[in-house]
């Protein structure tokens, strides 16, 4: 059927089909929805900034970008942009959208990013300047996040379904279930770059469903490739499995209650941990062990040498337990999910490593709906997460040690240094400060242990050989990869 | 019952049969003596060892856990559920079925109607869901929430046998000597009703076996890293391409003992069935 | 029989609405708030609690208990089952979108099924020994097979060795009846493996009581062929449990195909019911279990009409 | 002789029990000659049914045939089985001991007749169904348009005894064998069948196997007569012969406990019924209540689906006094067995009144249920269908008193059933057997062991000793008589053998179509026939005396 529509799009047409790990819900302006939403905005959507195939950060719908002064934006907008509607998409355009992705009223996800802006002034059609209150280093990387998309006026509200943007593709069907097809958008401003003519994505939940269907040359190409199949599809003859670093697992404490509101216990914890153990188990090896906080070697506060906070050292953990009065171990509990396995391998490794330093943990692997009940309110002692920042920023940990409870940070953790460290490197404007920040907040984070990290997992696309220029965005950024579909192209 | 009956059933195949039940039931008892390893012990180096190699006799799971040693702590934990819900689920389903068959009229709007249909109409996963929050997860939920699942199969086929049984002349005969409603009931339609649900039996168990493996999957089930077949299967199935042992395995002693079970359910209508003279 | 019906009618619409009622009452004490669900990312980061509040809101789900059951009660009155809280698909479209697929699906197992189980019973209740056995284990190994693992096994074999059939997938009807065809087999298939091996054995017990009857003795005194015999004086006989269990399988597998639905990534009703139930988007979870209830009853007021019909002393 | 059609040579049929192959039958010879009609008598259980089935092969499995059955030349033990499906029906038929098992109860019986009908013939169902109803008028089925559509359970007893029949007969086989065809019906419809099985004999030369317990009708129809015992013949010979010169002294103790109508008193060793216990001293009728009164009693049976329900029982008035034996006649279909389970309480009066011992009991309630229990019993019509196939013979019998809380202990229990089973001449030794392992006859006294069981005050007995052969119904009523001497039970005794009843029996009642026609004393109704009809089947009914009925015969085919 796929053939059949494609030969009547036209020859010489470049039709992608796109095995899709889950059915996008339906876009609302702002909201972080994600991974296949993120996927869909790559596509549909621009915003001020982009990323190109190499994970570097590139202005978008600005053609450029100055910054006079370190709290000052002025872009560029490019030439004759128009909404997939039609209607022009003007500076007025720009300022709204951000605006609104500003005010946490909205329930926008980048509000965190954007709240330091002080003004938003178009200057006639063609330029937009930002004003913020103090300097920002992430500023940027913030506006390149698909969601940060500028969108017709009539999308900013959480009602209407965003799916009217001004990128290289255009939604012009939708199966409930089934998939829907994105077309060529010959407005895009660069559409003379696109090599695809239309991608047909299709929904495929089940992990083993959407491998077979690649396999099977039902798909061209799928996200999200499980990590029981990377040997079975990098083995397949014809197919190519593209593998990145991407988001990192740890263990999180209900600090309110409980031996773990002792730093030793938690240090402890960060100690017993036997990370080589909870790759293999998880994730099937594609993936490593994480002794630190993970930051994007492009960062200026990347210091290889402060990679590592704790190590895998059974015995200093008994002996950090005993200090803190427990030297016989305690029982706990463990919050985990059964929805994602990866999880509760890794909680089970988790398991065995906290029993022999004595700690008994009684497993909980609740659906993730309760999952996130309980973790927001702090119904669990320890709980195994996975998580990754929207942008590459070190600020990305912010959430993770202060701000209000979220299900999947330290329930009641809150530590005003780290913090203020690593708001410090922020807004600094010069990278030497930044690291220095960095790493005395690491030197914090060793001790009072906000999460114990695990490991990072690889996280995987596969496509037929016949996909080309194709590529996953390094850490991260993975789940951003649809940008480079623009680049793509397609032979059978 | 007369002995030869029994001798009459008991054909080789049912013999070899029986014996594996009874070995099923040695190893539960004696799990703890007979298991190699520590069922719940990781070793993550060996994961997906296959059998017969490093001393993994069937060998090690995901996780590097013993398979064979998952297996016997899992016989206890699953034939515990699986027995436990599908008698569960026959006793109160074949009351509910018998009651609304016999009596009819309002008691069967309440029984068949009011019980069966709300549950057989009522998502599974909601009443698990549900239960799993009221009571937490493990075994006894379990029990509940496939007992509850179970019963209307029962009920069902029983009422459909009932209707037919309870017009037969020699119930009427029963009533007319003056046996009271309960004995009617019990004593004579039950036996003569319950040819299926004898059958429905066996296919229960296997039904709660994959029900349980399948609630494990959804974290509804047995807590892990407490090994049972099921959740040994639900788990195996991510690996079916690539270690298939992890798989096969737990499956394979899964059908094994499921056959053992239909096995034993056709041995025992045919020898309650006292028309049934033949030898297989 | 009419007045019967109309009976059984009746007390079904009361059942609905206790379905209903208890539907909404477990969906609120199940824990998981669908607006921080919705807001969530994959396992990412956790939206602020003004985001969750205002989506709450403009869910509607601040208002009391009461209120919100009182409007879903005269939404499912005037035909109005709201929109999802996911897709802002209305739930009737989305249950109308994927309903015939599930159907059709689940018709296709069922008369497989049916095909497959009740000779195969039968087989097995005349001839005893060697065949009887092996059925039996057929049947067990068909029982015991999570659909997980045989649909996988199925897939490899015929999709990705063979490359018969499609791996999964839905083609509609309309666009290309061959491609809609091929790709029921598989998961008709999948499905119908233990559903056959469920009414083979309900078969084999059921015959075998039939078979012992006097009046089987009649017919064949009256040199009626085997297989007529069989058709009409033991199987005719035979179908009441059979029926029972064919009427409970179609029903049982109208809401729970999810499995099947998944491996082959067959876009059918019970995997959008699982998957809005983990979201726990509530509309459509709701929409969803008041059609399956419908269906269920339904089924069974036809399964008891047929009681009457295939015996003929229960008819009233 | 002619050559015979069908020749039994040194049939032994086996069983095969847990204890290994147990003989039923010994080397039982028997010829019958096209045209002729064999009746096969004797003993009930010594294995006349068994033979009759060896021919077709429609023994259960597991039973073992030796010697040979010769039908036309060809041995039937050893043709392969699509031979044997081509006689069977079209060249062989057979009418079945108990047509209530006999018939499927989810087909109408005009279906059944249909297909039987359809199954040798190359025939239209409109010309089968024209067929079907045809042969339906001539076995003297009321109304055959209506009762075409019936199921089975919708009739009465001889009403499917002669479904049966026509089914039998439709093909017009070269050999009828006919398995106590004509015990549910009453003596003027037997008349009228016979004179078809006789019609079909001379028409198409046909010929017949009847296995019968009735002498009269041995004395009427056969040709040749052969007498079994045990599984053995021990006697064999022309019917006049048998008769008039029996050589065996079995067959002289048979023939001497037949009953004749007429001559009540040379029956049952001279016993007589017992009197009614309000008759006997005083006559005063007010002292004692009657044990059954049913007064403009009304019975029906309710329709389903569009169909109309059956009014059975017309405004029928019927008292039983304490320690009588009333005996209830009258033709097959008119109701009897409907009054009987009304008694019972397992159909509802649709009007009138029902008192048992003085209590109303007309809306059956379940407390007055209760009370009935204990005191009234019922031997059922059709005993195959009444027994529990899932209980043995001594759990069948027993059951009724741990019901009723009379005995409970098992020991005692077992021995009682013991004792019951000899009673009705069972032995002891087969109190572990099922149903389906006994003949018709025996499986009709366990019913009656069953209802004797707990001591009935009232029994209801439905056709009990139809299916047993003379001297075992001799002890029968011999047992019933006692019965009523040394307790005065009472019973309500529905027969269509009227010397049974004139030596059982104080009081008659005659039912037709629902209602009651004429009932008194025995004496009074049998020998002063009031109503047509009872003058009718008292005209009727079969002496046990060849010269007489091929008088009759003869009588009814001149005039
Ligand atoms: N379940 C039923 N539904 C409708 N009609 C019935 C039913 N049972 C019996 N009848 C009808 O009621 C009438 C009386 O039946 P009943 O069995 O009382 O006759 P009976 O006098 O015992 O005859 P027989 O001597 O042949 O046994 C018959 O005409 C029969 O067709
Ligand atoms: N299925 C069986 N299993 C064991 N024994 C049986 C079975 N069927 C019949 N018999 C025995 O075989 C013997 C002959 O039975 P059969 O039915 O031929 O008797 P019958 O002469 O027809 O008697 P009746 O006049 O009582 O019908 C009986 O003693 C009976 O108990
Ligand atoms: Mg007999
Ligand atoms: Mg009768």
């Amino acid at each position: 059927s796929n053939e059949a529509q494609t030969a009547a799009s036209g020859t010489g047409a470049q039709a992608l089909r796109f095995g899709l790990s889950a059915e996008p819900v339906a876009p609302v302006a702002g909201a972080l929805q994600g991974t296949v939403a993120n996927t869909m905005y790559t596509l549909i959507h621009r915003g001020l900034m982009a990323y190109d195939s190499s994970g570097a950060l590139i202005p978008a719908l600005a053609e450029s970008v100055k910054t006079p002064d370190a709290v000052t934006y002025v872009f560029t907008l490019r030439p004759n942009l128009t909404f997939q509607d039609g209607t022009p998409l003007t500076a007025t355009n720009v300022k709204n959208s951000i605006a609104y992705y500003a005010d946490p009223a909205n329930g926008s996800g980048l509000y965190a990013g954007l709240k330091d802006i002080a003004s938003i002034t178009p200057d006639g059609d063609k330029t937009v300047t930002i004003v913020l209150t103090a300097p920002n280093s992430a500023f940027l990387q913030f506006l390149a996040v698909p969601t940060a998309a500028i969108i017709p006026d009539s999308s900013l509200n959480s009602k209407t379904p965003n799916w009217v943007g001004v990128g290289p593709f255009k939604l012009t069907s939708q199966e409930s279930g089934r998939g829907l097809v994105l077309q060529k958008f010959d407005g895009y401003y660069g559409a003379s770059d696109v090599k695809l003519s239309r991608i047909d994505f299709a929904y495929y939940t089940d992990g083993e469903a959407r491998t077979n269907a690649l396999l099977s040359g039902d798909v061209d190409m799928i996200d999200y490739v499980p990590w029981e199949n990377f040997d079975r599809v990098s083995a397949a003859p014809g197919i190519k499995l593209d593998a990145q670093a991407g988001p990192f697992q740890y263990v999180q404490f209900n600090i309110s209650r409980g031996p773990f509101a002792n730093p030793k216990v938690r240090e402890a914890v960060a100690y017993a941990l036997n990370r080589n153990n909870s790759v293999k188990a998880a994730f099937q090896n594609h993936g490593k062990p994480l002794y630190g906080i993970v930051i994007s070697e492009n960062d200026p506060a990347y210091n290889a040498d402060r990679l590592k906070l704790w190590d895998y050292n059974p015995a200093k953990a008994k002996q950090l337990l005993a200090e803190a009065g427990f030297p016989t171990g305690f029982a706990t509990t463990l919050l985990a999910t059964s929805q994602y396995a990866f999880l509760q391998d890794t909680a089970l490794a988790v398991q065995q490593d906290l029993k022999a330093i004595g700690i008994d943990a009684t497993l909980d692997a609740p659906d993730w709906a309760t999952r996130l009940t309980k973790g927001r309110n702090g119904d669990y002692d320890l709980a195994v997460s996975g998580d990754a920042g929207i942008i590459t920023d070190p600020s990305y940990f912010l959430p993770l040690v202060t701000g209000p409870n979220t299900p999947q940070r330290s329930f009641d953790y809150n530590n005003p240094h780290i913090a203020r460290l690593i708001d410090d490197g922020l807004r600094t404007t010069d990278p030497v400060a930044k690291r220095a920040a960095w790493d005395q907040a690491q030197s914090l984070i060793a001790s009072d242990v906000p999460i114990a990290t695990l490991t990072t997992r690889d996280q995987a696309y596969a496509f037929r050989q016949g996909v080309t220029g194709f590529k996953n965005l390094p850490g991260f950024l993975t789940f951003y990869s649809g940008y480079s579909l623009v680049n793509t192209s397609i032979t059978k | 019952m007369s002995s030869s009956r029994w001798a009459r059933a008991l054909t080789p195949f049912r013999i070899v049969v029986i014996g594996y039940v009874l070995i099923l039931v040695a190893v539960m008892i004696l799990a703890p003596v007979l298991a190699p390893a520590d069922p719940l012990a990781q070793n993550v180096t060996k994961r997906l060892t296959v059998p017969l190699t490093d001393g993994y006799i069937l060998g090690a799971d995901e996780l590097g856990r013993d398979i064979l040693s998952r297996l016997m702590y899992g016989a206890r934990v699953e034939l515990f559920i699986a027995l436990g819900a599908t008698l569960a689920s026959m006793v109160l389903g074949t009351i509910i079925g018998l009651l609304g068959g016999y009596f009819g009229g309002l008691v069967e709007t309440l029984t068949m109607r009011v019980i069966v249909d709300v549950i057989l109409a009522f998502p599974p996963i909601i009443l698990a869901l549900l239960a799993v929050t009221l009571y937490g997860p493990g075994p006894g939920t379990l029990i509940v929430v496939m007992g509850v699942l179970f019963a209307p199969t029962f009920a069902r086929i029983t009422y459909g046998q009932t209707l037919s049984v309870k017009r037969e002349e020699y119930v009427e005969a029963a009533i007319a000597f003056g046996a009271k409603t309960v004995t009617t009931m019990f004593r004579v339609v039950l036996p003569n009703a319950s040819a299926p649900t004898i059958v429905r039996f066996s296919l229960t168990v296997a039904a709660a076996i994959l029900l349980e493996s399948g609630l494990s999957y959804l974290g509804l089930g047995v807590v892990p890293p407490t090994p049972s077949w099921g959740s040994m299967v639900a788990q195996g199935s991510r690996y079916l391409s690539s270690s298939p042992h992890v798989l096969l395995v737990p499956g394979g002693v899964v059908v094994l003992t499921i056959l053992a079970f239909g096995v034993l359910g056709d041995a025992l209508r045919d020898v309650l069935d006292p028309k049934e003279k033949r030898r297989s | 029989m009419f007045a019967f019906i109309v009976t059984r009618v009746a007390v079904g619409a009361g059942l609905v609405l206790l379905v209903l009622t208890l539907i909404f009452a477990a969906l609120h004490l199940v824990p998981g708030d669908p607006a921080v669900l919705l807001l969530s990312r994959g396992d990412g980061t956790a939206p602020s609690q003004a985001a969750v509040d205002a989506l709450r809101g403009q869910l509607g789900l601040n208002q009391p208990l009461v209120a919100q059951y009182w409007n879903f009660l005269i939404g499912v009155v005037t035909g109005d089952l709201g929109t999802s809280f996911r897709t802002h698909e209305a739930v009737v479209a989305s249950i109308a979108g994927r309903l015939p697929r599930t159907l059709e699906l689940v018709v296709f197992a069922t008369l497989l099924s049916i095909a497959v189980g009740i000779p195969l019973g039968t087989l097995a209740a005349r001839r005893r020994g060697a065949v009887d056995t092996t059925i039996s284990t057929l049947t067990s190994i068909g029982v015991a097979l999570p659909v997980f693992v045989f649909g996988s096994v199925l897939v490899l074999a015929f999709s990705i060795w063979l490359g018969w059939l499609p791996a999964g997938g839905f083609t509609a009807w309309n666009q290309d009846p061959v491609a809609h065809l091929k790709g029921l087999i598989l998961p008709g298939v999948a499905l119908a493996v233990g559903f056959s091996a469920i009414i083979a054995r309900m078969t084999r017990s059921s015959v075998q009581e039939v078979m012992n009857q006097d009046w089987v003795r009649t017919a064949k005194s009256f040199g009626l062929s085997p297989f007529r015999v069989l058709r009409r004086h033991v199987l005719r006989n035979a179908l009441t449990p059979i029926v029972t269990v064919v009427g409970l399988g179609f029903g049982v597998l109208l809401g729970s195909t999810v499995l099947v639905e998944r491996v082959f990534n067959y876009p059918g009703l019970s995997s959008l019911l699982v998957e809005s139930v983990s979201t726990r988007d509530y509309p459509v979870v709701q929409g969803i279990v008041i059609v399956i209830a419908v269906m269920f009853i339904s089924i069974n007021i036809v399964v008891d009409v047929l009681y009457g019909f295939l015996d003929p002393r229960v008819r009233r | 002789m002619s050559h015979p059609l069908l020749s039994i040579r040194e049939l032994s049929v086996d069983f095969e029990t847990a204890e290994g192959w147990k003989p039923v039958t010994h080397g039982v010879s028997l010829d019958i000659v096209a045209g002729q009609t064999l009746a096969l008598v004797g003993e009930s259980g010594s294995g006349k049914s068994v033979t009759a089935m060896s021919v077709l092969a429609l023994l259960p499995l597991h039973t073992r045939r030796r010697g040979s059955i010769l039908f036309t030349g060809e041995d039937l033990l050893c043709v392969p089985d699509k031979r044997l499906q081509q006689i069977r029906g079209r060249d062989i038929a057979m009418i079945f001991q108990e047509p209530m098992t006999a018939l499927n109860p989810v087909y109408t019986i005009g279906r059944q007749l249909i297909e039987v009908i359809q199954s040798h013939r190359q025939l239209s169902t409109a010309a089968a169904k024209e067929r079907a109803l045809e042969l339906l008028r001539s076995v003297n089925i009321p109304e055959p348009e209506k009762k075409f559509d019936h199921y089975p359970h919708q009739l009465s007893g001889g009403q499917r005894q002669r479904a049966m029949i026509a089914m039998a007969v439709s093909s017009e086989p070269k050999l009828l064998i006919a398995d106590e065809p004509t015990t549910a019906i009453d003596v003027t419809v037997q008349v009228e069948i016979l004179d078809l099985i006789l019609e079909l004999q001379s028409r198409l030369g046909m010929a017949v196997l009847i296995i019968t317990h009735n002498m009269g009708v041995v004395a009427d129809i056969a040709d040749r007569v052969v007498v079994m015992r045990n599984g053995r013949v021990v006697e064999e010979g022309g019917v006049e012969d048998v008769f008039v010169r029996p050589r065996e002294a079995y067959t002289r103790e048979l023939l001497a406990a037949v009953p004749y109508l007429g001559r009540a008193e040379k029956f049952l060793g001279g016993l007589e019924p017992g009197l009614a216990v309000t008759e006997s001293t005083t006559g005063d009728m007010t002292t004692t209540v009657p044990v059954l009164e049913l007064t403009g009693a009304r019975i029906s049976y309710p329709g389903s689906w569009r169909k109309a329900g059956f009014q059975a029982v017309h405004g029928v008035d019927l008292t039983i006094e304490r320690g009588e034996i009333v005996g209830l006649v009258g033709e097959s279909g008119s109701g009897k067995s409907t009054i009987g389970r009304a008694v019972l309480g397992l159909l509802p009066l649709a009007g009138g009144t029902l008192k048992v011992h003085g209590t109303d009991v007309s809306h059956g309630t379940r407390a007055l249920a209760r009370q009935r229990r204990g005191t009234v019993s019922m031997v059922f019509q059709d005993p195959a269908s009444s027994l529990n196939p899932r209980r043995t013979i001594a759990q069948a019998i027993t059951d009724p008193l741990r019901w009723q809380g009379i005995q409970l202990r098992g020991m005692a229990l077992r021995e009682r059933a013991m004792e019951l089973l000899e009673q009705v001449r069972i032995s002891g030794s087969w109190a572990d057997r099922y149903p389906h392992e006994l003949s018709g006859g025996q499986r009709q006294r366990v019913g009656i062991a069953r209802a004797i069981a707990i001591e009935p005050m009232l029994m209801v007995a439905d056709e009990p000793t139809s299916a047993l052969d003379v001297s075992v119904q001799a002890s029968v009523l011999e047992l019933f008589l006692e019965l009523q001497r040394s307790y005065g039970f009472s019973c309500l005794f529905i027969s269509h053998d009227l010397s049974v009843v004139e030596a059982l029996a104080n009081r008659v009642i005659v039912l037709q179509k629902g209602v009651v026609i004429e009932q008194g004393s025995t004496r009074d109704v049998l020998q002063r026939p009031q109503a047509e009809y009872t003058r009718q089947l008292i005209a009727a009914a079969p002496v046990p005396d060849p010269t007489v009925q091929q008088q009759r015969r003869q009588a009814r085919t001149t005039g």
